[in-house]
């Protein structure tokens, strides 16, 4: 039941939200739903039998396909995870005018419907409509409330992702009648019968999906102009679950249905990862802009994970299972506080800022806990999936590793040259007025550093919780 | 049978009620009266209730797949009449007139779901054209329609005579106006027989011309045009209802006749889904008016209905029911949204969506079904379609093409979308938008969203 | 007499036919063509229509196989009267508007 | 064991989280009360530490797991013994001492910034600890990153600055640069034997091949560089001197840059079996020492030379641990700790009373106006000069000497580089403190000497540093009084019963080669005062020689020119060039392609019925064309697809 | 040769010519006086081939009705004079290069189908042609389609006349 209730909640609460009328009733719905989804969430994770974390029922009993959700460690995670995020984003912008706010929450809601959706699936057809319908809402969250090229570069975005998931769509039918019963369950799945160049075109066929939502060089460029043009609590949606997105699907839909091709490709797919790693670092290196030079970042986070996810290593699934849970973590709060600058200031361009921490001192110190976060330094969550997951690179081939690693220090680069810039030196003209961050944000932020510091110190819940998923892989490797 | 002999009594029925009454609002109502009685008849067939039993000497045969799809034709008619109605009655002065034609190509309609041999599949095809071209020059001063009509009806007499000629090669070769295929194996050695050339002559052209009644390219060329001209409300009609049923006719035909043409099927039908998906995606993203862009869509949604010809098995006819059904009814919404407005170019739907905002999301949800979005009914059509093609195999390529065509025409769909959503400005009406329109469209939308929710609900009409 | 000989002849007035339609300019004269073509198709039609006769009417005298194939000669003729009545109703319309019946003219609606 | 050894950690922290929270709340003199008194009460504990690992104490104290997965597990735990209960003494007695001295220094901050200072100084004490405390390398990997970011955080402490910042922000990616080394030595560590755990990675040492010992060691050396500031990561230390005083004297004298040197004397079993790694370790730590040294010579800021002669004296504990004397080096690592502290709190002292005036050029005079940092400073130089009975001469005669044993060479180098190290120290205290005041005293703030705050600790430091050295006399003045060799012995006991056996010196050599370079060292130190007294003293940029050595070897540049610049427009063709004409440019290509390609394919449709209808004609002879050809035609197909 | 044989080339050629005469003409009026010519020598076959229903039909629909109706339609569009313009010349040889190699095509295809080799068509003989049997065929067999083809002479008759009739009211 829980798993329905994770979908239901947001999807009912956000197609109520559409009819509300004042923005103020409509914040207030969103931000109790986000809450009651959250307890939900957090529920499945505590304490639950198993039978309540299954939900099957016939739905297209023509196609083979079963309206299946299930909830493994992963799963549990990636709810909470979500469950966590969406409150805090309501919260950070809860102050925030936001015009024409019920339709607003609405759409935000109802992304969250669909993320849930992604993340619950075991039938994947089912998972295929969610991957979908996550995407719409934020189409729409975009081009309405983003910036000035929100148009064509959302439009750009979703055409884009979109490609990639009928590409996967073709995949998903083609494996499913290779499968034993022509089913969509993902047991009949990795069962399917298959030569090796089928197994390894359709490897690809969904790979490419996976990578273009992640998004890994050179699939990448849909995501700096969407994360700069989105309204940054889309944003926080899109860079701290939509990725995941990605991730979780490997996981669940590419490793364990193609482990062989997996195994074959995962060189070119690590390496294409690493040089994305330090394409994006080096980018974020020289950037101007506080918006994209996160969005770099996150591309450098995500090609580690995705290297990582191919090494078949146990310490580096393990890694990526917390590292899911910590960039989704740090990059919202990352955001939050960006939101809050640009919001302030008015640009989001380094150059025009600096000496923040003397008008805003609060703010000051949570960008620099956000921004170690960013850099992976120990005590802060990410230190731990940053080396587990280098960990395992190393011993998959510990030149990739040494290459990898080099991010190490090019973060630092450009997360030190972005604290510097902002809150550092002395002031301007820009930011002679400013003040510090509003009340909700700084809520929303404190209960992020919390989590950052609690999940660097003690992450073995986290492990604890993912582990069954680990072990699964592992067995299928 | 029910339903040819109704629709065809309702057609002079509705001819006369042009003398007996000038209200349309009267002829209008009659004609939905008609619809829904025609509906109501036909299903009645369905459950083997004969409201005139006739022996049609085989020329007929009813199936149950057939009369599902007449169904669904008739029932996206009445749709389009309750939407559309108000500008069926001001496209000139001939309004009884026009339902008269609107119920003969019904007829034609019926035919073609039950054709069982060439000479009614002539029969129903013409029965079926000919109104089209009184239709489409409907708006006689206006020089566009006049010339859509004169295209449209060259054309279309050519590929009459390139039918004729494939039927006339067939029955040289079968001596047979059958539909059940030459093919035939060899007593002695079990093994098939090559058909006769000239069958397989007569095969292809026949082909032709059905392609060119679908509007599959290299034989569409009439399609842009012709939808172009003619007058939006009978666009709409075309476009949807009356290709559904060509289509159906198509895969009718060829059910049994594949294997006549052997190997080179397999390689004419990918040659001619290709072209189609690409001229029709590509040529589409380029146009300002809608309702260009909506011809070319349909040429590119005629690229993925002929899959289900390629298939030809068990999904495909599932699918196509599936594919006219959602696709009539998204094309039925977009098109009396359009026939409303007074500019059809894209800047016409700005800002649609601030001051019709139930208006605006039916339109769009209409748009994401022909985009084939999930959640719609054009996401099941087109999976059924990509399914038929996957499961009979040896195109996979051009099912990877298709997708990615399909990702292109999401381009030229969102545009609508985003002129409505994200761009401001004042939609400015030939008539007002009532609230009963608005809600009818809406009810539209709904009925999309269920059929991408639980296509079953149709299907399940199909098997029982 | 062979059938081939008259599948050639029909096929080469079709084919003239084509020609016709293809290189003339008169809304009027290509439909005549079109007319052309239909009448080969008739021809042909009956000629079959008399080859299977002749391969039955060895077996049973008063068979009435390839009858079907005249009936449809019928038809067709009925369907290209019906044709002719719209389609020069069009022209006429057309010519109304434009005083040509020129098909090169026809050429708002492109691209 | 005792579990108390939690607290030792534990009441820095929550200094750093009261200070840090209350921050707005807290008056001063309760925020420094606080800072200090948790570094204080650390002290106490670890003496109570100290007094058991003296009475055979000690072990690994495992709070809880950071995480443990299929195949690893990685323990929060801590270990006592002798080497980590002597760097817990000297971080937290020094630690106390400089909180107490930054009360003082730190005076004229606003109360904010005050307890954001007292915070980020507890958290460092904080992290300094966990690093010598952890009882593998993961749990020293978080430390040694904890120490790296207090070090940026109070370099960059007065952030308004953006020169400080700069520097700060070197100090850490130089920092990171050596971590990488570190992390991945970890990797390697793990990947052959599963466990991070000092005790269970000696015990499986032998499961390690040569190459395996000697990349993880040299990778573990490259940590140390970039923690202990050696060539050639060197240049954040002289920069770090951007940060308050009392926070050069803690981190990047005392206790933080020292962490390279016990992470190798950790892992003293590893180097000895890599003899390569060794030797780097060695001519590393020898070329820094000297190199360091010359750039010292003509250094005018007083902090500067300072941070010259750390690097330089860290230069000489590598060369140490190079040669196997790893007692010698954690001995001139205490030792070093002492008198290093005392100078940079005694520079402090000298800039507190000039009102932040650094350079040495502009004072002189100053030994009767500040006698107590005068008196305690002369202390100093000579124990770094490595005067007899001074603590400095014990640990670096004893370094020298090993260093004698593997090489007359790197005796002789390290000597040079102590005539020089005598050399600068005392130029730099002739300069500052006899000879003619060069400055202009302002009535209004007259330059004084400081309160007891901070005297008291330039004293206790000043008495340390003459005694400090008396735990290890070497065999040949006291036999069997080596007190620091028998406490460390059971660390070392691996490594000295693998080392090859050098030919010990005798006595009398031990006393002729002590007597020279003290003769050497005292002369070294008269010229020094000599020739300081008598320079002109001007403001002038030198030329020459002495231009090059001012200007450091323009490492900097050269760095800034071969390095940064380069990976910075390589960057920017990344971000301008490939990114945007290329890849996006690529994807926005395709979008462009589909557009054009749709304005031509339209063309096609030209209106005209003639071409359609001839389109068609032809289609459908492809048509035949094709079904005539059927099978040769499938096969091209299939050939393409 | 026989008799038939002769008649069956001369009608031939006379259908061909005047075939290509029609397109060759210049003159409308001409080019449909040729197609008469055309149907009459069709219907020529026809009796040849003993269809004598299709040969009185076809006179009589085709020549007479329906060529009348594209006289009247052309005479009343004063279209007697050889007034249309060429087409392009490059359109033309196109049109006739299609439609060669249109024939090519069939022709080839017909002449390589071997079944239909030694197959003969009956000339003169049989009765299939006539109205008797014609009848008896059309109202059992083919009864259906006949009723159904009212439908179309309604919709033609309901499109003459909305298309020919003169909207007033606009």
């Amino acid at each position: 039941m829980i798993p329905v209730l994770l979908i239901l909640i947001p999807l009912i609460t956000g197609l109520i939200t559409f009819a509300f009328s004042t923005a103020d009733s409509a914040k207030k719905i969103a931000l109790l739903s986000a809450v009651a989804t959250l307890v939900v969430a957090g529920w499945s994770v505590c304490c639950t039998p198993a039978s309540a974390l299954r939900f099957d029922i016939a739905w297209l009993p023509v196609m083979g396909s079963r309206f299946t959700l299930e909830m493994d460690g992963m799963s549990k995670m990636l709810c909470l995870l979500t469950g966590i995020s969406f409150p805090m984003i309501f919260l950070a912008i809860f102050r925030q005018e936001t015009k024409s706010a019920p339709a607003f929450f609405g759409w935000m809601l109802l992304s969250q419907a669909g993320l849930m959706g992604v993340f619950l699936a075991a039938d994947a057809l089912v998972f295929y409509f969610f991957w979908e319908l996550a995407l719409i809402p934020v189409y729409f969250l975009c081009s309405i409330w983003g910036g000035e090229r929100r148009i064509a570069v959302t439009f750009k975005f979703f055409i884009y992702t979109f490609l990639g998931s009928l590409l996967m769509l073709t995949g998903i039918i083609y494996l499913s009648y290779h499968s034993p019963g022509a089913s969509f369950a993902i047991e009949a799945l990795t069962k399917a019968a298959l030569s090796e160049t089928q197994r390894n075109g359709l490897f690809w066929l969904f790979f490419i999906a996976f990578a273009i939502k992640m998004p890994i060089f050179p699939l990448h460029t849909w995501q700096p102009d969407a994360y700069e043009e989105s309204p940054t609590a889309v944003t926080m949606v899109m860079s701290g679950i939509m990725v995941k997105m990605g991730l979780y699907a490997v996981v669940r839909w590419l490793l364990p249905v193609y482990p062989q091709s997996s195994a074959l490709y995962s060189d070119v797919i690590i390496a294409f990862s690493v040089i994305g790693i330090l394409y994006a670092s080096f980018i974020a290196m020289q950037q101007n802009n506080l918006k994209r030079l996160i969005a770099y970042s996150s591309i450098a986070h995500i090609g580690l994970m995705c290297a990582a996810l191919f090494t078949a290593q146990p310490s580096a699934y393990q890694g990526v299972m917390i590292q899911m849970f910590s960039h989704g973590i740090n990059v919202i709060g990352l955001w939050i506080i960006a939101d809050a600058i640009e919001k302030q200031l008015g640009t989001r361009l380094l150059s025009e800022m600096g000496g923040l921490a003397q008008k805003a001192p609060t703010l000051a110190i949570l960008l620099v806990i956000m921004g170690l976060a960013n850099v992976a330094l120990p005590l802060t969550n990410s230190f731990i999936g940053e080396f587990m997951m280098f960990n395992g690179l190393f011993r998959y081939n510990m030149v990739w590793a040494g290459v990898a690693g080099i991010s190490i220090i090019l973060a630092a680069v450009y997360t030190l040259r972005m604290i510097q810039k902002v809150l550092y030196g002395p002031l301007n003209p820009t930011t002679e007025t400013a003040t510090d961050i509003p009340a909700t944000a700084k809520w929303a932020l404190f209960v992020l550093v919390v989590l950052v510091i609690v999940g660097g110190v003690y992450p073995q819940p986290l492990i604890d919780l993912t582990n069954d998923t680990v072990q699964a892989l592992i067995t299928k490797h | 049978m029910n339903a040819i002999i109704f629709s065809a009594l309702w057609g002079v029925v509705m001819m006369f009620s042009g003398i007996v009454t000038q209200n349309k609002k009267t002829i209008t109502g009659l004609s939905v009266l008609g619809l829904v009685l025609l509906l109501f008849i036909n299903c009645l067939h369905a459950y083997g209730i004969w409201v005139i039993k006739l022996d049609t000497l085989g020329a007929l045969h009813f199936d149950s797949i057939g009369l599902f799809f007449n169904a669904i034709a008739i029932f996206a008619t009445l749709l389009y009449v309750v939407l559309s109605g108000k500008d069926i009655e001001n496209t000139g002065v001939h309004a009884a007139e026009y339902y008269a034609l609107l119920f003969f190509v019904l007829t034609g309609v019926s035919i073609l779901t039950a054709f069982n041999g060439l000479l009614m599949l002539f029969l129903g095809i013409e029965i079926m054209t000919i109104p089209l071209y009184i239709l489409t020059g409907a708006d006689k001063r206006n020089l566009k329609s006049n010339e859509a009509s004169l295209k449209y009806f060259l054309m279309g007499s050519f590929s009459t005579g390139i039918m004729l000629m494939g039927i006339a090669l067939i029955y040289g070769a079968t001596g047979k106006f059958g539909i059940a295929g030459g093919i035939s194996l060899a007593p002695s050695t079990g093994l098939a027989v090559r058909p006769s050339f000239l069958e397989v002559g007569g095969m292809i052209l026949l082909f032709v011309s059905m392609c060119f009644k679908v509007s599959a390219a290299p034989f569409h060329f009439w399609t842009p045009d012709v939808y172009d001209g003619a007058p939006a409300v009978f666009t709409s009609f075309m476009a949807t209802i009356v290709k559904s049923a060509g289509f159906f006719a198509f895969i009718k035909l060829f059910d049994a006749h594949t294997a006549v043409l052997g190997d080179s099927w397999n390689i004419l039908v990918p040659f001619v889904i290709l072209i189609t998906l690409l001229i029709g995606n590509i040529t589409a993203v380029f146009q300002q008016s809608v309702k260009r862009m909506l011809a070319y869509s349909s040429i590119a949604q005629a690229g993925f209905m002929l899959f289900a010809l390629y298939g030809n098995n068990d999904l495909s006819k599932e699918g196509i029911l599936l594919y006219a059904f959602s696709y009539s009814l998204a094309t039925i919404g977009i098109f009396a949204v359009l026939i409303k407005l007074k500019d059809y170019s894209l800047d016409g739907f700005n800002g649609l969506a601030t001051e019709y905002p139930l208006l605006a999301f039916s339109t769009a949800i209409c748009l994401l079904s022909l985009a084939g979005i999930p959640l719609t009914g054009g996401f099941f059509a087109k999976y059924y379609m990509l399914s038929a093609a996957i499961k009979a195999g040896g195109i996979f390529w051009l099912v990877i093409v298709a997708v990615l065509l399909a990702a292109v025409s999401v381009y030229y769909y969102f545009r609508v979308i985003q002129a409505m959503y994200f761009k401001s400005g004042a939609p400015s009406f030939n008539q007002p938008i009532t609230k009963a329109f608005q809600f009818t469209l809406f009810g539209v939308a709904v009925m999309i969203i269920l059929l991408g929710l639980f296509p079953n609900l149709l299907l399940n009409f199909f098997y029982f | 007499m062979p059938i081939n000989y008259y599948i050639f002849f029909c096929l080469t007035l079709f084919s003239i036919g084509i020609v016709g339609v293809l290189t003339r300019r008169n809304a009027i004269i290509i439909f005549m063509c079109i007319e052309l073509m239909l009448n080969a198709v008739n021809l042909l039609l009956v000629a079959f229509s008399k080859m299977h006769h002749a391969a039955a009417v060895a077996a049973a005298p008063d068979t009435t196989v390839g009858g079907d194939g005249q009936i449809f000669v019928f038809f067709i003729m009925v369907v290209a009267a019906a044709e002719v009545s719209v389609g020069l109703a069009i022209i006429v319309m057309m010519y109304r508007n434009i005083h040509s019946v020129d098909i090169n003219f026809l050429n708002r609606l492109k691209n | 064991m005792s579990h108390l050894v939690f607290l030792v950690p534990l009441f820095p922290l929550l200094g750093f989280l009261i200070n840090g929270l209350g921050r707005n709340q807290l008056s001063k003199s309760s925020i420094g009360t606080i800072g200090t008194g948790a570094v204080l009460l650390s002290f106490l504990v670890s003496v109570r530490l100290f007094m058991q690992v003296l009475n055979g104490g000690g072990g690994v104290d495992t709070l809880f797991y950071l995480f443990q997965t299929t195949d690893l597990s990685v323990p929060f735990a801590f270990q006592v013994d002798a080497l980590s209960a002597l760097f817990l003494l000297i971080i937290t007695g020094i630690g106390t001492l400089i909180h107490l001295y930054s009360t003082a220094y730190m005076h004229e901050e606003s109360a904010p910034h005050f307890a954001r200072y007292f915070a980020y100084l507890n958290l460092f004490i904080f992290s300094m600890l966990l690093l010598v405390l952890g009882s593998g390398f993961v749990i020293m990997f978080i430390g040694w990153e904890g120490v790296g970011l207090c070090s940026y955080l109070l370099i960059g402490y007065w952030f308004k600055n953006n020169e400080y910042n700069y520097a700060a922000r070197k100090a850490f990616v130089m920092n990171r640069i050596g971590d990488l080394g570190f992390l991945l030595a970890i990797f390697w560590i793990i990947s052959k034997l599963g466990t991070t755990e000092y005790a269970q990675v000696f015990a499986g040492v032998n499961k390690l091949s040569a190459s395996d010992i000697t990349a993880i060691t040299l990778l573990l050396f490259v940590g140390a560089m970039g923690k202990s500031a050696q060539i050639p990561l060197y240049t954040w230390l002289p920069d770090a001197m951007a940060g308050p005083t009392p926070v050069s004297a803690l981190i990047h004298a005392a206790t933080m840059v020292t962490a390279g040197i016990y992470m190798i004397a950790r892992t003293n079993l590893l180097y000895t079996m890599a003899p390569f790694a060794q030797c780097v370790v060695a001519i590393t730590g020898l070329a820094t020492a000297l190199f360091a040294a010359t750039i010292a010579l003509r250094q005018n800021d007083i902090k500067k030379v300072l941070a010259y002669s750390t690097v330089s004296q860290l230069g000489y504990m590598f060369l140490g641990l190079g040669v196997g004397a790893y007692t010698g080096a954690v001995f001139h690592v205490m030792t070093h700790a002492f008198f290093k502290a005392l100078l940079f709190l005694g520079a402090g002292s000298v800039i507190h009373a000039m009102h932040h005036e650094q350079d040495i050029r502009k004072m002189g005079g100053l030994s009767k106006r500040l006698p107590h940092t005068h008196l305690t400073f002369l202390l100093g130089c000579l124990a770094i000069a490595g005067i007899p009975p001074l603590s400095g001469f014990f640990s670096k005669d004893e370094i020298l000497a090993a260093a004698f044993q593997a090489s007359p060479i790197y005796y002789i180098l390290g000597l040079a580089g102590a005539l020089m190290t005598a050399f600068y120290m005392f130029r730099l205290y002739t300069l500052t403190f006899l000879g003619e005041a060069r400055f202009h005293e302002d009535d209004h703030h007259p330059v004084h000497e400081s309160p007891w705050q901070m005297t008291v600790p330039l004293w206790i430091l000043g008495i340390l540093s003459v005694v400090g050295g008396w735990i290890g006399f070497p065999e040949w003045i006291l036999p069997n009084a080596h007190r620091l060799e028998s406490l460390l012995a059971p660390i070392f006991a691996g490594s000295t019963t693998l080392a090859t056996e050098h030919a010990h010196l005798t006595h009398s050599q031990e006393w002729m080669m002590t007597g020279g370079a003290t003769i050497a060292i005292i002369l070294a130190i008269v010229l020094a005062i000599r020739s300081s007294l008598r320079a002109k003293v001007d403001t002038e940029a030198a030329t020459g020689l002495a231009g090059i050595l001012e200007n450091k070897w323009y490492v900097d540049e050269i760095y800034d020119n071969a390095i940064v610049k380069p990976l910075q427009s390589f960057a920017d063709l990344l971000k301008n060039v490939i990114e945007k004409s290329g890849i996006d440019g690529l994807v926005n290509g395709v979008g462009k392609l589909v557009h054009y390609g749709s304005r031509q394919i339209r063309l096609v449709q030209s209106g005209q019925v003639g071409n359609y209808l001839l389109i068609m004609v032809l289609s459908m002879v492809v048509f035949f064309i094709i079904w005539f050809n059927d099978t040769s035609l499938m096969k091209l197909l299939h050939n393409i697809f | 040769m026989s008799i038939i044989q002769i008649l069956f080339y001369l009608l031939s050629g006379l259908a061909v010519f005047a075939a290509l005469m029609v397109l060759l003409s210049k003159n409308p009026v001409h080019s449909v006086l040729w197609l008469i010519v055309v149907f009459f020598a069709i219907s020529g076959h026809y009796i040849l081939l003993n269809a004598q229903f299709l040969a009185i039909v076809n006179l009589i629909v085709y020549a007479g009705a329906i060529m009348v109706l594209f006289l009247f339609v052309i005479m009343l569009m004063n279209l007697n004079a050889a007034t249309e313009p060429n087409q392009h010349i490059w359109m033309k040889l196109a049109g006739v290069i299609a439609g060669g190699c249109f024939l090519v095509m069939l022709v080839s295809l017909a002449s390589q189908a071997g079944d239909m080799a030694n197959k003969t068509v009956l000339m003169k003989e049989g009765n299939i042609g006539l109205i008797k049997e014609l009848g008896k065929i059309l109202f059992n067999e083919f009864v259906i389609p006949f009723e159904l083809t009212s439908v179309l002479f309604l919709s033609a008759m309901v499109g003459a006349v909305v298309l020919g009739k003169k909207d007033n009211t606009q």
